[in-house]
């Protein structure tokens, strides 16, 4: 087995009100930076797990998003896999 | 069926062109936006020629029954509605009742049940959003929520992360609005178990004067969108809202509302501000169907006509149609009529707020329901014809076999002598019984700082700040009764919650409510909707407490499974010295336990039946509405004359679960009793049978008599039946044929921990282990 | 005594603290968050509700409201400021006091009431109770774990500026009776000067008669005790 | 001015209490997703902005995240900067 680090990114769904992302822009442009055009605001999974190869990491990874990390209703999400140093067992 | 309106040919040929990349007007198109062919034809009479897409879906949502009543208009006609208190009734956004001291109280109830069960949390969150618009539109501050919930049991996964979901929505919307949720009701029965209910409703306290309505008058006065910008979700939310759910649902849903508590609470301050700065002259919640209701709603109030351009419309997204501009069900909108001239001002004011003002049409005198889009007409509709004039059907009503002999079912197998402690024990463990703490201590209940009872009573209360008044509200409903004997069941509903505000020391005044059905155009659905409407009104009228308003929530099935017939009512109630109130736990040792009304044995659609057997059958219990008034009067009076230590309603468990929630529940610590009582009755029906106009209430001993004697004079059967004890002592309940030991802590243990221990999985495991595959 | 209750977008507890204020006969008026002007100002509250809806991190965007500056110079110049609930997480956020509010443990809004020792009685917030004192009064928040790292905890200890601790009602430590896991039970803090309490506990919404206590009345007498001009 | 596109992601500091991501972790492990090993949950900010050129973007980035989108108590940030293809004035 190896070890593997995923990030998964899960961003809401376009098209969908993002309350916090449009609180977060106002308060952009409030302190000045007015160069910002728009903000949305999600959530990162950063996991660690043990898989046979990348391909294995990555088809769990997306697996539990679909089942658990992401709201399949409202939002998206986006896998990057990565291999750890081997750890001697 | 009958349909009834004869087409009103259009009083001069409307004029509105396709526009182009619209789809073109076919059967399957009509038949995909929920209207049938006759509806289809009507609509070609009325506007004397074929409908434009954007017109389609106007009638489409103007017509579904969300909108238009189509499958109850007529029954609930049926309702009383006035009374010398009530100031404004059904029609506009809320009823308005006299609070007294030159207060009015705004009230609604309404529900998103749809949603919920697509998306719980933000289903359940815009359904709290939405009701406190209501109130506000109407010139009325918000000072209360209460949240009525069904749910399937709670063994299964689905339902686990549903009630989660719900009850995180209700809680984040309102907590941070910073409205406090004085109470509500959740009930948990195989018989919801596809379909959730999520109800909520609002009181709004006002001024009399400050009152204002829902009406686009006065030519020429600019129409503005206020509030969020206008985007792609939840469009035609009013059409779903009237199919019953699939397997497709989960697809073919609209894109979600996502709610903003925050511009919520901002457009709030701005509208009341609005209100009260004569700069306006109608205000109304872009709710289902968006701006489409909103506008030509307020133009059929006021006999007038209204014109929209929807390229003046401030969108989310770019490249909208006035198809989706018309149709967005995007929350937290409202529209204005301001007075011509006075356009800044309101801008100001929004400003203010931090929120957009824009004028999108003007209020006009040809009685026309118009939008365009830049110089495109691409819509132009009678206004009146289209909000009045949705076809309304009476349909048959016929009584399934099946609930009849559910209901003619002998419950012999039930009744139980002897021991009956354990019986006890695990009725106290059910969700139903059990404590619902687990759900209103995520609910804050004391912002405002005019909470006098918080959720765990008989009813919520609030006071009036700078008067000694106080206002009460509970909603009840057991679906049970009314899914075995709709009209009893509803009769049961009104008689219930009036009740619980007599317990409180509220008087009953007024009621909206929440007709949660199946599909109409079944006759058993229809018939247990007819009947259950004709209970609420007998109710109603004995009581004297008018419909003041309500929501009407049809098609909730999924796959042919209706839920049982759920008639939530929302009754309110005013305490005219809040040091009159009562409160349902036991406070002191000593004194005398005295039970008003009769015993009798009833365990059809008991919570005992259903947990012992899993059955739901048997008739429900009768109800006496004359009696019951009786008890509330007798209540009302002896809570002025400060005569009661507690006072607690028998409901759900009966006797002996409603002895037990005034030992464990109270505020004033734990208390146990010692009860005898002389009837001859089954064991488990003189325990557990729900047996209305019953009421537990405990005295000092010095002032029994006078309690006993003032009941005799109301005519309410009275008699001591123990005496409050030491928590030491545990509950004894003895009688001919049955008997009840249990320790408090025992009790205690079972009835606060019903909730919690069921939800102590981690609930999004759930979602994740019965959603439908994607 | 002049205090003004400042009102953020979002603040829903501004009014409760108005009228808090007002029952112990204090000068009141509210303040618009876009208001800088504390000329005329003895005391200042923030006020607990959801500024700018608590997105981001509660307190995090309020903190940068025009009216902060002022608040930050008045507090600075030795000026009584109570914030509470949201009010503390936006001091904390504004720096006036160390820390920070994590998400509650149990990661739910808890609303009931809790039981708070009063472990100084030495502040101008505290000054109508004697310590040791248990409050019965309300909590309503999703963000209220204190957290402060170790420095910074050992620091608050070693200084006493912990005025509020979580207890069972005897005024005992029990982790039964913390209703979001904060450090060391921490329901308030002051700051090194003492003029400057957060506290997560809503003592506005226990103060008249149809409230479950009124034990929260006296954080509203101290403050008008303190400021009242020695005879 | 050219556009960016940032993703800027916030986690919570290594060693501190993480009831999100354990609370993450057990519902993963009790769906039967035993190779997972460590899970943390931190925000991230989708960001769109102009700026004359990429560390340009990146330096208002930090800045910020620094003022504003982390908190210096419990957070660390991390920036990812790309390019937007441009769009006809
Ligand atoms: N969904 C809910 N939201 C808020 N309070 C609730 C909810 N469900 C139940 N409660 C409260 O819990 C208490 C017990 O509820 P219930 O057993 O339905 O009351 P009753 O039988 O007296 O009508 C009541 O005070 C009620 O207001
Ligand atoms: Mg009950």
């Amino acid at each position: 087995m190896r070890s593997f680090h995923l990030e998964i990114r899960i961003s809401p769904r376009p098209g969908l009100l993002n309350p916090e992302g449009n609180a977060v822009q106002h308060a952009l442009e409030s302190l000045g930076y007015d160069s910002v055009k728009d903000v949305r605001v999600g959530k990162t999974f950063y996991v660690q797990l043990s898989a046979a190869d990348e391909d294995a990491a990555r088809t769990l990874a997306e697996d539990m998003s679909r089942r658990l990390l992401a709201n399949p209703v409202t939002e998206d999400f986006r896998i990057e896999v990565s291999e750890l140093a081997e750890v001697p067992a | 069926m009958t349909s009834t309106l004869d087409a009103q040919p259009a009083r001069h040929g409307t004029a509105a062109e396709p526009r182009p990349g619209d789809p073109e007007i076919t059967p399957e198109l009509v038949s995909e936006h929920g209207l049938s062919t006759d509806e289809y034809e009507q609509i070609v009479r009325t506007l004397g020629r074929t409908p434009t897409y954007a017109e389609l879906g106007v009638f489409s949502a103007m017509w579904s029954e969300h909108c238009g009543y189509k499958n109850s208009k007529r029954l609930l006609r049926l309702l009383p509605t006035e009374a010398p208190w009530v100031i404004q009734g059904p029609g506009e956004n809320a009823g308005v009742i006299d609070a007294g001291d030159g207060y009015a109280l705004a009230f609604k109830i309404e529900s998103h049940n749809h949603p919920s069960a697509v998306e719980p949390y933000q289903g359940a969150a815009t359904g709290v959003g939405g009701i406190l618009r209501d109130i506000f539109t109407m010139g009325a501050r918000p000072i209360a929520v209460l949240d009525s919930l069904r749910f399937g049991d709670l063994d299964s996964g689905r339902v686990r992360y549903l009630f989660d979901g719900v009850v995180r929505g209700v809680g984040d919307y309102g907590n941070c609005v910073g409205i406090p949720n004085i109470g509500g009701e959740v009930h948990f029965d195989r018989g919801y178990e596809g379909n959730p209910i999520v109800n909520a409703m609002c009181l709004g306290l006002m001024k009399r004067d400050d009152l204002i309505l829902g009406e686009a008058s006065g030519v020429g006065n600019p129409l503005m969108a206020v509030g969020a910008r206008t985007g792609r979700d939840g469009i035609h939310g009013a059409t779903f809202a009237s199919e019953e759910l699939s397997e497709d649902s989960q697809h073919s849903r609209p894109q979600v509302q996502i709610g903003d508590p925050f511009t919520e609470k901002l457009l709030l301050e701005a509208s009341l501000e609005l209100i009260k700065s004569g700069h306006i002259v109608g205000i109304q919640d872009m709710g289902a169907a968006g701006i489409t209701s909103s506008a030509s709603e307020m133009a059929g109030r006021a006999g007038s006509g209204v014109e929209i351009d929807t390229a003046k419309v401030p969108v989310r997204e770019p490249g909208m149609t006035p198809y989706e501009i018309l149709l967005s069900e995007s929350q937290e909108r409202m529209l204005v009529v301001a007075k011509a001239g006075h356009e800044g001002h309101v801008e100001a004011i929004l400003n203010k707020w931090e929120l957009e003002a824009a004028v999108i049409g003007a209020v006009t005198d040809d009685g026309m329901f118009r939008v365009r889009e830049g110089d495109r007409v691409v819509a132009e509709i009678p206004a009146l014809p289209l909000t009045d004039g949705c076809p309304t059907y009476e349909r048959e009503g016929i009584e399934s076999d099946e609930v009849r002999a559910l209901r003619e079912r002998d419950l012999g197998h039930v009744l139980r002598d002897g021991d009956l402690s354990d019986a006890l024990l695990d009725l106290l463990d059910s969700p139903n019984i059990g404590s619902k703490r687990w759900i209103y201590d995520q609910y804050d209940s004391t912002v405002r700082a005019s909470t006098v009872a918080e959720p765990g009573g008989d009813a919520g209360i609030v006071r009036i700040r700078g008067t000694n008044r106080a206002i009460a509200a509970t909603t009840d409903c057991n679906g049970r009764y009314t899914y075995l004997e709709p009209r009893v069941g509803a009769m049961i509903a009104v008689a219930e919650a009036a009740r619980n505000l007599a317990c409180v020391g509220a008087s009953p005044v007024a009621i909206t409510n929440n007709l949660n059905f199946g599909n109409p155009e079944r006759p058993h659905i229809y018939f247990q909707l007819r009947e259950a409407v004709l209970g609420m009104a007998e109710a109603c009228g004995v009581f004297e407490t008018p419909v003041t308003g309500g929501n009407v929530s049809l098609y909730n099935e999924t796959d042919g499974a209706a839920i049982y017939p759920t008639p939530v009512i929302g009754m309110v109630g005013l305490i005219a010295d809040v040091s009159h109130v009562t409160g349902s736990g036991f406070r002191a040792v000593g004194d005398a336990i005295v039970l008003f009304g009769e015993c009798a044995d009833e365990l059809g659609g008991s919570e005992y039946l259903y947990r012992a057997t899993g059955e739901v059958a048997g008739a429900p219990p009768r109800v006496d509405l004359l009696a019951e008034r009786a008890l509330q009067r007798l209540l009302l009076d002896l809570g002025r004359q400060g005569l009661l230590h507690s006072a607690h309603d028998c409901s759900e468990g009966g006797l002996a679960v409603a002895l037990a929630e005034s030992a464990i529940a109270g505020t004033e610590g734990r208390f146990g009793c010692d009860v005898s009582l002389d009837d001859e009755l089954p064991g488990t029906a003189l325990l557990f049978s729900e047996t209305q106009g019953r009421v537990v209430v405990t005295v000092e001993p010095a002032r029994l008599d006078l309690v006993l004697e003032a009941a005799g004079a109301h005519g309410v059967p009275a008699k001591r039946i123990g005496t409050v004890e030491r928590a030491g002592h545990g509950l004894k309940i003895r009688s001919p044929r049955a008997e009840v030991s249990v320790s408090l802590e025992a009790a205690a243990r079972q009835y606060f921990s019903a909730i919690p221990r069921r939800m102590e999985q981690n609930v999004s495991v759930d979602r994740a282990a019965t959603s439908p595959p994607t | 005594m002049r205090v003004a209750v400042v009102t953020f977008p979002g603040s829903n507890c501004d009014h409760d603290g108005y009228h808090a204020f007002k029952l112990v006969g204090a000068d009141t008026r509210f303040l618009w968050h876009r208001e800088t002007d504390l000329s005329d100002t003895d005391a200042v509250l923030l006020p607990g509700g959801f500024s700018y809806g608590d997105y981001l991190r509660s307190g995090a965007i309020a903190r940068f409201s025009p009216v902060m500056e002022a608040v930050v110079a008045f507090a600075r110049a030795g000026g009584p400021v109570l914030g509470i609930c949201n009010g503390f997480q936006i001091l904390c956020e504004a720096g006036l006091l160390p820390g920070t509010l994590l998400r509650n443990e149990s990661r739910r809004f808890r609303a009931h009431d809790v039981w708070i020792r009063v472990e100084r009685s030495d502040t101008p917030f505290t000054l109508a109770y004697e310590a040791g004192r248990v409050l019965r009064v309300p909590i309503a928040h999703a963000d209220g774990n204190y957290f402060a790292d170790s420095d910074t905890l050992a620091r608050i200890e070693d200084r006493g500026q912990v005025v509020f601790r979580y207890t069972d009602p005897d005024g005992n430590p029990d982790p039964a009776y913390n209703p979001n896991g904060a450090q060391n039970r921490i329901a308030g803090i002051v700051s090194e000067q003492g003029n400057v309490l957060g506290m997560m506990p809503h003592p506005e919404r226990a103060v008249e008669s149809v409230h479950s206590s009124t034990d929260g009345l006296g954080v509203f007498q101290s403050l008008v005790t303190s400021l009242q001009p020695v005879p």
